[in-house]
């Protein structure tokens, strides 16, 4: 199992597959069908300092190929996170990355400060989506310098060995230009992307399909925006680790954003629609690696930059692969 | 991970469809999920097939499960939208993902004590496992069913096999009393001296019984048939105001808290909101907030 | 049918469905499926100065309920579209928007000055997607400025009667500045939204699928993002005409960005899944307006943003509609 | 619109499917496709069901047409991906929309000429329509057929009924010579002193063809089988480089353009590229474009 090895700054982890922020609970849902153990980590739902009851139903709403959605950050607070959710990953051996989410600069280093102590913290994401409050409510995502003061901040607050992440949005004119700030900010890596801005509204009643209004839309429909995002700033930040995410549904998805220029995926909105996604696409990917002949996953982050025929062999897709593929490896 | 109450997910494969008045009666096997399954649980089924656009479960609750090739279990369902017509449009031996049982079940009596046990359409589904159990402790069982018209009661006649007494009511009065289903509660509670009540239906029904059951100082235990895109828990839309142990509000997920809920719990005039007093409730309205 | 009447500025239409730029051909192609003048206007390809073979193959790749697409603009050039193409509209009786294309400020301004004089021009949308050459590639509508220079320079060379549409890129971190400036600079309305940027890796040759890397990402998948422009571009300019698109592919996908906001609707992707899908949606969105109690299309235009209970009859969608659809008024 | 030569757009309902070797033939009754096809033209098939996420459609060549229930035709298919698959797994009854005919159809000689079908792997399939035409035209038929074994040699014994000849190739000798088809083509063309080459299959094929159709100085008849995500010319996807009676190339549509084209007059060293000398091909190379 050694090919899928890969690392994200100062920490490896045994495989690339991970949940997104908020689409796999605090881990105890998806424990119920595969051992989370498995997962190169656990990224938790993006904590705040206190408990948030979120947003109004409905909502979710299904789009062709997608959903939309506005929970509003629902979660218990980084307290409850640390004495319930945090401890319950640490025994099951899972690698936890924290996702955490303030509505001021002051709130995410509030968080990060709490999280230094903790524990079994392999990472920090950082989710810059959020409305800062002390900018019209925008998104702090939205202008390099809001996202840049964000990292900053978590940084400052997060232990030297800790990796710290910024996971950008794509709805923005210059994703890159965002980019290239919070890793000068001091971002060990990047997470991409979050939901895209969107909207849809009931034909029945003539009112929106979401409380919230507008949401964020995800799966795979978006896929192809997530690809270009970490194509484009791969390219830009070729030394950068990437948490590569949006629409990922099966293993060649998977291997689509390594590709792209990922070090690492994962997976959101599909673990509504099959809740063994994760252990599913590791082992499908694990296979498509095989029947590629590449010995490690490194060898492939960033090769659709490459000029075609490198060392890896490429499938003929007028035949496929002669040999059966082993599946042993996993599970 | 496993253990007994965890769910499984397994690939259903149809054994049979029939139409049942206005709906559609679908046995899969489906091994594993019956030995598994408690009254009052669900499953949580993929449509449209291997390259759905279709990425929302579809929940239905189990109207039957038997040891039958490994395990088979029936689900009852009316054609709604895109991802119930394609089920309808399923054939012997068509596979689908099935996840379940889900939710946690129908809390049931100790003693032998008079139950009252109230359906809306396919609401009634649910209630015949139940059944099945409470009969098999010596609990005295009355059914009151009802619906728009005759053609969407659901069970009836198999109402009349398991339980001591059956109310029907139609919006239409074309079966039994004509009004709505919850109009009949109140007599049969009285006349069988029920200790408890089991409800499943649309929110206002569940309101409804909640209410009745009140009055006549009975528990009601009710359950839900909110939307839930994953049925897992992990997707966090399907939160109800619920009052903890504790005294104060949560936003519960009705598909791992719920489905079944008691129903003085539920926060029924606060549904679609969250209140004001809820756990971690905004302090103020903040308004183009994204996700 | 009156009841399907829609304006967009100085000119009504009979109906609000038309082609998108690009999906529909020159009318001729789709004019062998059905009658072309029945929409409320064909929109054609964007033209530009001179002839163009567009990109090299493959141009396209399919997405979850999405196309990517990077054709690169083939077209014939302005001078073989007024002397073939644009006839062969105005004979079919066709009401026909000329979309517009350029890699400067000149190039657009020479465009629409050759359409100044061309008889059976209803209105003239510019493709603001464009790269700039003068500022290093940067389309026109990434920044506000940009887009408005855009947008003087047609406005003068068009006459006054014809109003000029600005067509919108959905890739910027605030659409609705975008909007603002092109309004101010004499835009009569705004088309929304251009196919957002994407892109696709092939897992078995490990290369980008299209020979120009990205494209541009449409159908269903993107029409929540649609959705969402055209609401909060309507919220912000209540008066302005909107021809709304991005993944319509049923009527009431059409209603649904009615009901946004836009007065119109373009067809884009779904043409080529169903090459009747423009009079099918036409049909389609007529049945619903009827169902509803809808009595004139202007009425509905904008209606999310209005509180619930207006005199529209709505649908209980545990029940819909019980008389059978009237479906005779069309064809 | 209409006319006798437009294409329509109509519900098609499988009649029947049966495997042929690797291949999948169904055949499906399509009424108004039958009547307007001329050999060498295609149906462009939607796939995946009324809510499917797959928007580009697949096309066939025809096999054949009948004016069985209003008319039927026949494709036959290999599986590929995705819309493949899902066409394999469709049964009798099934509905799919089907638009055709489309695209030009082999040129047919005025005289009975001596002609050569050359066909690789499921390419022979259009070649059968055109025979049972030259037949009617009395012009002698050679045929030519391959694949990568015997199993993707499509229509071999149909070919001994309607050919005067049948010459069979495949890669791994399991039926007639090994080696490629295109290596029997000059062979075959002197024996039967050939006026006329007809083909299908992939590029190199039609590219070797051509060559050695110039070679012996007859015209190459070659349809192409390019991805071509709507079959209706408004996509752009399609185009090949073209050289046209004008003498100067165009990026040519080859849907509506195609899919049978003169072999000469394709430059096939250039496809997948825009050739310089191309009309309106970009003077110097622009990055970062956006479409
Ligand atoms: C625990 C539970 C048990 C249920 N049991 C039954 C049953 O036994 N029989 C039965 O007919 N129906 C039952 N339902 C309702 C059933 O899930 C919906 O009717 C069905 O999902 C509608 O899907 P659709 O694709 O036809 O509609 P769509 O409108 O296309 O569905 C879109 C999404 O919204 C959800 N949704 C839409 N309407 C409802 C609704 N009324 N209730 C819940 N979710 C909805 C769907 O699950 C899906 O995720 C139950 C629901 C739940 C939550
Ligand atoms: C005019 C014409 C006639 C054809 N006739 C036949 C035939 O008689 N029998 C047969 O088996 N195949 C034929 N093909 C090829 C057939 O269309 C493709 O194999 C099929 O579309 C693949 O679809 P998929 O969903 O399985 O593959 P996917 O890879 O999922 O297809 C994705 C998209 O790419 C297109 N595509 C992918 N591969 C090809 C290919 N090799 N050629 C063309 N388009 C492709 C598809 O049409 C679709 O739009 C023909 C193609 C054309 C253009
Ligand atoms: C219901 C839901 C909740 C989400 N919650 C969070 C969150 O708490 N923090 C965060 O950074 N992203 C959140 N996201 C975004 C996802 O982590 C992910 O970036 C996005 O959905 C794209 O990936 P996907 O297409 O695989 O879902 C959420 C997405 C969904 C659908
Ligand atoms: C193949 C293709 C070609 C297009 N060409 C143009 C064009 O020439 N000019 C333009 O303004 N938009 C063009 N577009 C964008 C569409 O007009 C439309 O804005 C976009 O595709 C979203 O709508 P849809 O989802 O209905 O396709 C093109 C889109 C596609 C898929
Ligand atoms: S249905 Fe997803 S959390 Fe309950
Ligand atoms: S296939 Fe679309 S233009 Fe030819």
């Amino acid at each position: 199992m050694s090919v899928l090895e890969t690392r994200l700054g100062q920490v490896g982890l045994p495989n690339p597959i991970m949940t997104a922020a908020g689409c796999g609970g605090a881990g105890r849902e998806l424990g119920r069908f595969f051992d989370v153990a498995k997962l190169g980590a656990v990224v938790t739902p993006s904590i705040m300092s206190e408990a948030r009851a979120g947003r109004p139903a409905p909502r979710l709403a299904e789009t062709p190929s997608g959903v939309l959605n506005a929970t509003g950050l629902q979660g218990p607070g980084i307290g409850t996170f640390l004495s319930r959710d945090l401890p319950w990953l640490n025994e099951q051996g899972a690698r936890t990355i924290v996702s955490i989410a303030g509505n001021s600069v002051r709130e995410y280093a509030e968080v990060a400060g709490r999280l230094a102590d903790a524990p079994g913290v392999t990472a920090v994401e950082i989710n810059t989506s959020c409305p800062n409050v002390e900018d019209r409510g925008l998104m702090f995502a939205a202008h390099p310098s809001a996202a840049a003061e964000v990292v900053r901040a978590v940084r400052a607050h997060t232990r030297r060995g800790v990796p710290v992440l910024a996971k950008l949005s794509a709805d923005v004119t210059d994703v890159v230009g965002v980019a290239m700030a919070c890793v000068d900010a001091g971002a060990d890596g990047l997470s991409m992307i979050n939901a895209l801005h969107g909207m849809a509204i009931d034909t029945a009643t003539l009112r929106p399909r979401l409380a919230g209004v507008t949401g964020g839309l995800s799966g795979p429909a978006i896929r192809p925006v997530a690809v270009r995002c970490v194509y484009q700033v791969h390219a830009a930040l070729p030394e950068v680790p990437i948490i590569g995410m949006g629409g990922v549904r099966t293993g060649l998805d998977a291997l689509e954003l390594l590709l792209a220029g990922a070090s690492a995926v994962a997976v959101g909105t599909v673990n509504f629609h099959d809740p063994s996604a994760c252990v599913r696409i590791l082992r499908e990917l694990d296979g498509a690696l095989r029947e590629r002949g590449i010995g490690r996953l490194s060898d492939i982050v960033g090769l659709a930059h490459k000029p075609a025929g490198t060392l890896i062999r490429r499938i003929d897709p007028n035949v496929g692969v002669d040999e059966p593929i082993e599946q042993e490896t996993l599970q | 991970m496993s253990g007994a109450d965890a769910p499984v997910q397994v690939p259903g494969t149809v054994l049979t469809m029939r139409r049942t008045g206005a709906y559609h009666t679908m046995t899969l096997v489906a091994p594993g999920v019956a030995e598994r399954f408690r009254p009052g649980q669900f499953v949580a089924l993929a449509v449209g097939g291997e390259q759905t656009g279709m990425l929302m479960r579809r929940c239905f609750s189990v109207r039957e499960v038997t040891s039958d090739y490994g395990g088979t279990i029936e689900v009852v369902f009316a054609v709604r939208g895109k991802g119930t017509e394609w089920l309808a449009a399923l054939r012997p031996r068509d596979i689908l993902d099935v996840a379940g049982p889900l939710g946690r079940p129908f809390p049931l009596p100790r003693d032998p004590v008079t139950c009252v046990l109230i359906g809306e359409a396919h609401g009634s589904a649910p209630l015949f496992p139940l059944a099945t159990v409470l009969r098999q402790r010596e609990c005295p069982l009355h059914f009151v069913l009802g619906g728009a018209d005759s053609d969407h009661v659901y069970g009836a006649r198999g109402a009349r096999r398991a339980g001591d007494s059956v109310s029907v009511a139609t919006e239409d009065g074309s079966l039994g009393d004509r009004g709505h289903v919850t109009g009949l509660l109140p007599g049969v509670v009285e006349d069988v001296e029920a200790a408890v009540v089991y409800a499943c239906g649309p929110l206002e029904t569940l309101r409804a019984v909640t209410r009745t059951a009140a009055e006549y100082g009975i528990p009601a235990q009710v359950a839900v048939e909110e939307p839930m895109p994953c049925g897992t828990g992990v997707c966090m839309a399907c939160v109800l105001p619920v009052v903890g142990d504790d005294g104060s509000t949560h936003m519960l997920r009705s598909c791992v808290d719920g489905p079944v809920f008691r129903g003085e719990r539920v926060r029924w005039d606060d549904i679609g909101t969250i209140p004001f007093d809820a756990l971690g409730a905004p302090r103020a309205v903040r308004l183009g907030e994204r996700p």
